[in-house]
């Protein structure tokens, strides 16, 4: 995300130093949104417990999406709450970021098989960091916000955008109904 | 990709429970934290003595010169503002980070400082969203109404004796306005966001501010009379020999929790009700407009605990060794007597905040109707017997 | 009625529909109810779940005995083990698997640990769904030493699919007993902080005394189970009432409250706190240093035709499995009866009359977890 | 009223299987028992049919006690029983969620945790993990009915004892 909504890289030497320090800025002070899930999201509470404490790094939970910048995906989505996952995404204010917490966020994880669960939250919003792990340990997600933290701060990464997501919701479809099978 | 820097202390040993959490390097928070305060006095010594000194010097003292000179002292202010809301915040996450045995903020600038900036750097850059269900050009005033309302009690706040901007013999009154001024930010802000949830928390702002202005003007009025005077100035001067704290002990009291509630501060914090309304009258502000919100929150956790000193604990009053009154040093050296008592009285409400739940707003409602008024009315009359047959 | 689907009443301009979740910091995950609010006050309620349902029964009938252990853990993500012991059990049962003394002993230490770690958690959720920071802050520190005497020996934190059939899947750490010990010297210190700030705490009080108030009657037909209903003055716990692995060899009592309230409810999470640092004590004493951790098992599970339903009082209330086996290495079928499930069925019940704030109150007092509603 | 019923006991609770149309009639009399805590409703594919599997306890004696009927797949209702425990209402949907038992009675039947416009009832034999139909897959047969016995005079029960020694002899 570059200076005030433009996705090119500015090639001033005065615009292209602010933008540094508005990225320096963004890197350094990210509000996660409020949404736990699942099991990782209690992992993701205890990533600001005072052993990990995720505040030293500036960052503090802010509740409504509009004052958030990075949703922490942590746990199952099921089809039920994709919907409302994304637009949760889409009420974000510009810049966002999106983690992926967990082996059922990035792909479905042990319940990747069954009838309900999408297979990766990357169906429904671009994501930047993924993380492993069923749950993983909140040192992981502290080196996941890091990573971010890196990638938001550094010239060239931080123009490289995730893959776009198609606007539709297929991946959300009843399974079985009018006699489709699965794609494999 | 560095290796996590977790802290020595935090690793997992069972035998080692106790721990300091100011273990790391706190020379250095001290110093950034008195870097901050030390700015912070430069500036008000800047507003009030350097700005009107240089007027002088320039023969700029009347007429346009003097309007150019308030406008310069009121920029003064803006930024004195800023570095207060800067300085608070981080503050407040240290603080709590310390009550909460961790450490806050402090990776970022030495030990953490500069934090804060890059917030509000953030907060500049992001987007300012108005939704869809919103009044845009009410939605787009309400923070500017809650910032000004708030910043506008600097007027009268004076910070040493005639260090002040405007020293009206209704400043008591002004300050009762102006106040009330803040709550219609709050409340055009919820409304018009077309959030139901944004809708409850200007409702329950609404019905608090109600409840509590009143008590907060009878201890005005409590004050007005122990001292003789709508004048802040002259308030603070009349506590010469006797702190206000003493003889209006109950009044004080009540003047904590009614500015416990006009602040919406824990345990008050109905209007914004973090876990209850999500964020309350703000959940639809992001950007710079939720920036002003946040602003006016601390400007008013400074200011409201700076009424307090000027009220009830002598204002800027303090031992001045020898120093003539009026001169430069003793203004600067009152001003750091007032900015003292203020930090204490800052910190007392953020323990508060650190310690506290949460009442529920109508048991609020009920007490403040049902004990604070009575009482106030009660400490009115006590403080004008005291003074008919004391004074 | 209060549990239809919330529809706008046309021409009726007081009441407010306001839809609570699923992402609200104060639903415990991603509970989501309607509400109608009239002001402060509710007038309905109706809860709707399912936006964590993972599809748990199905898939465990296509893994095997042991795979489905796994599943079970990430159902009450909160209190790790205790899911997978009522499945254990039923399928021990079936087989006529017999399980070590000592198995039995450490079985029973790991169960009373997490309900520790559990009931950790929810005070400090609770309190801050009450607005306080500070204890979710301290309680959390304390559940990481559980999670790190847990992670010694079982080699993970959260979900650490520790027992099997016929026992645990590993001996425990050398230094178990000796960091539980120490453990329990700092969690009954931290207790008395704990009760200073909870239950002391005026604001507390007149946040929690008479709301929510649940009889006894309605909560035992409301099949609610756990604290909720002892708070309410039943005196039901899996625990006595079918005793299961070491339970019958360890003192302990069955905190119950008159009154039915969410500070009662409050009040027996934190005597059965205290009763299982009790039994903690206690087991650290008894279970042999050294012997067998695990009984004979078959290495390959095939439970005879039949079916089972073995329950365990885990953090929430009772927590019950009905396994169905017909002869195969899979179940064929396994049914899960989740505590909170039952407990958060009277959530209109009790919604319905309370103010706004006191629905906050009210719902971190059942203490949901939504991996176990919604399965 | 005459409950045709066969009743055995499993482990330390008594399990009647009774007919769909005599299960309403069976529970009105446990209810009358003082069975007034209810565990849990199982729904269960059993291949032939569906499966419901109510389990009770009584507070006063700890004596527990399991209700099955058995209902075709084309016809799948049973009568609800929220009034006498209210604690079933969500374990009722969930089975009509999960297997589409339609419990007659029941006062807000609808999907609990799948979404309402799904037409799926995953948890029925004839669908994968996946929730896809199954190729080839029918119903088999129902079984015969065996004699149904008449039913024993109720007599309160002993409290539950050592659970592992009876679990030896299952095996």
């Amino acid at each position: 995300m570059g200076l005030l909504g433009s996705d090119e890289r500015p090639r001033d030497i005065i615009l292209g130093t602010l933008d540094d320090l508005i990225n320096m800025a963004r890197s350094r002070s990210m509000w996660p949104l409020t949404f736990g899930i699942a099991c990782c999201a209690i992992e993701m509470m205890a990533t600001w417990d005072p052993k990990i404490d995720a505040d030293r790094f500036g960052m503090f939970f802010r509740n409504t999406p509009r004052q958030a910048d990075v949703m922490i995906v942590s746990g199952t989505v099921n089809k039920k709450l994709a919907k409302r996952l994304r637009r949760l995404y889409d009420q974000m204010a510009e810049p966002k970021w999106v983690i992926s917490m967990g082996a059922c966020a990035n792909q479905g994880g042990p319940f990747r098989q069954g009838y309900s669960v999408v297979e990766g939250v990357d169906k429904i919003v671009p994501v930047d960091v993924y993380i492993p792990g069923c749950p993983p340990r909140p040192e992981a997600l502290l080196q996941a916000l890091l990573l971010l933290r890196d990638k938001i701060a550094d010239r060239e990464l931080r123009y490289q955008k995730p893959r776009e997501i198609p606007a539709d919701y297929d991946v959300l479809a009843e399974p079985g109904k009018d006699g489709r099978l699965p794609v494999l | 990709m560095n290796p996590i820097p977790i802290p020595e202390d935090r690793h997992f040993r069972p035998r080692l429970l106790g721990y300091d959490p100011q273990k790391s390097r706190p020379w250095l928070e001290r110093l950034v934290y008195s870097a901050y305060v030390f700015v912070f006095w430069l500036i008000v010594i800047g507003t009030y003595a350097g700005v009107p000194a240089l007027f002088e010097a320039l023969g700029w003292n009347a007429g346009w010169g003097f309007v150019l000179m308030r406008a310069l002292q009121v920029v003064l202010l803006f930024l004195l503002s800023a570095v207060i809301a800067l300085l608070l915040i981080l503050v407040l996450r240290k603080y709590l980070g310390k009550v909460q045995e961790r450490y806050g903020p402090m990776h970022y600038g030495p030990a953490g400082g500069i934090q804060t900036v890059f917030d509000a750097l953030k907060l500049l850059a992001k987007e300012d969203f108005v939704p869809a269900a919103a009044d845009v050009l009410t939605f787009r005033l309400a923070p500017a109404v809650t910032f000004v309302a708030s910043f506008a009690m600097f007027a009268v706040v004076p910070f040493a004796s005639g260090w002040v901007l405007a020293d009206t013999n209704v400043g008591l009154i002004y300050l009762i306005a102006v106040s009330t001024l803040s709550a219609y930010g709050v409340l055009l802000g919820g409304v018009s966001s077309g959030n139901k949830w944004a809708l409850i928390g200007a409702l329950r702002a609404g019905a608090q501010m109600v409840s509590y202005e009143i008590p907060l003007a009878l201890v005005f009025l409590t004050v007005a009379v122990w001292a003789g005077s709508l004048s802040l100035g002259r308030i603070v001067d009349a506590q010469l020999g006797l702190w206000n704290v003493l003889p209006l002990a109950l009044s004080f009291v009540l003047y904590v929790i009614a500015s416990l509630a006009e602040l919406k501060h824990i345990p008050f914090d109905f209007p914004e009700a973090e876990s209850e309304l999500i964020a309350g009258y703000n959940v639809e502000y992001s950007g710079m407009s939720f920036a002003f919100f946040f602003l006016a929150e601390f400007v008013e956790l400074f200011l409201l605990p700076a009424l307090i000193v000027v009220f009830f604990f002598g204002g800027w009053h303090g031992p001045l060794f020898g120093l003539e009154p009026g001169s430069l040093a003793a203004g600067a050296l009152e001003s750091l007597y007032f900015t003292v008592k203020t930090a204490v009285w800052v910190w007392i409400f953020l323990w508060i905040r650190a310690t506290l739940p949460r009442y529920r707003d109508d048991q609020l409602m009920e007490f403040a109707w049902k004990a604070m008024i009575p009482l106030a009315l009660f400490g009115l009359v006590l403080a004008a017997y005291l003074r008919l047959i004391w004074r | 009625m209060s549990t239809m689907s919330l529809e706008p009443v046309r021409g009726r301009t007081d009441e407010m529909i306001v839809n609570m979740g699923p992402q609200h910091p104060a639903t415990h995950g991603v509970l989501r109810v309607v509400l109608g609010l009239e002001g402060e006050r509710i007038t309905r309620a109706v809860p709707h779940i399912g936006y964590l349902h993972r599809n748990h029964e199905k898939i465990e009938e296509a893994r095997s005995y042991p795979q489905v252990i796994a599943y079970t853990d990430r159902m009450d993500y909160v209190s790790g083990t205790q899911n997978e012991l009522p499945f254990v059990l039923a399928v021990e049962d079936m087989l006529g698997i017999e399980v070590p003394d000592r198995a039995k002993k450490i079985r029973t230490m790991f169960f009373e640990l997490y309900r520790l770690a559990s009931h950790l958690v929810w005070m400090g959720t609770a309190m801050l769904d009450l607005g306080a920071i500070s204890p979710f802050l301290y309680t959390f520190w304390d559940r990481e030493i559980i999670l790190g005497i847990v992670e010694k020996t079982a080699g993970a934190r959260m979900l650490p699919n520790y027992y099997t059939f016929g026992g645990v899947r590993r001996d425990v750490h050398p230094d178990f007993f000796k960091d539980t010990a120490d453990f329990l010297d700092h969690m009954e210190r931290r207790m008395v902080d704990y009760e200073h700030l909870v239950l002391e705490s005026p604001v507390v009080h007149a946040r929690t005394i008479g709301v929510g108030v649940l009889s006894k009657e309605r909560a035992i037909a409301r099949g609610v189970s756990g604290p909720v209903l002892r708070a309410s003055g039943v005196a039901y716990d899996v625990r006595k009432a079918f005793p299961y692995d070491a339970y019958p060899d360890v003192e302990f009592e069955i905190p119950t409250s008159p009154d039915g309230d969410t500070y009662a409810r409050f009040w027996v999470r934190f005597q059965e706190m205290y009763q299982s640092i009790r039994i903690l004590r206690q087991l650290v004493e008894l279970t042999p240093k050294t012997g067998p951790h695990k009984g004979k098992a078959p290495a390959r599970i095939k439970p005879p035709a039949g079916e089972r339903y073995r329950a365990v009082e885990n953090s929430r209330g009772e927590l019950g499995v009905l396994v169905v086996s017909d002869g195969t290495d899979k179940p064929y079928r396994v049914k899960h009866r989740g505590a909170a499930f039952s407990n958060l069925q009277i959530v209109p019940d009790l919604f319905v009359g309370a103010k706004f704030s006191d629905s906050i109150a009210i719902l971190s007092s059942l203490d949901p977890v939504f991996g176990e509603i919604d399965r | 009223m005459e409950v045709r019923m066969k009743q055995e006991r499993l482990f330390d609770e008594d399990v009647y299987t009774v007919h769909p149309e005599d299960y309403r009639a069976l529970c009105e009399r446990l209810a009358a028992e003082g069975y007034d805590f209810p565990r849990a409703i199982s729904g269960l594919d059993m291949g032939y049919g569906l499966r419901v599997t109510l389990q009770l306890t009584r507070m006063k004696d700890l004596a527990k006690v399991t209700v099955r009927t058995d209902v075709p797949y084309e016809d799948p209702v049973v009568p609800s029983v929220t009034d006498l425990w209210p604690g079933v209402e969500w374990y009722e949907r969930e089975a009509y969620d999960m297997l589409g038992i339609r419990f007659a009675g029941h006062p807000d039947l609808r999907r609990i945790l799948l979404e309402d416009e799904w037409a799926l009832h995953p948890l029925l034999k004839r669908y994968d993990t996946g929730g896809y139909p199954l190729p080839g897959w029918e119903p088999a047969p129902w079984p015969d009915p065996e004699p149904w016995t008449p039913p024993p005079p109720p007599e309160p029960e002993p409290e539950a004892e050592g659970e592992a020694s009876e679990g030896g002899e299952a095996s």
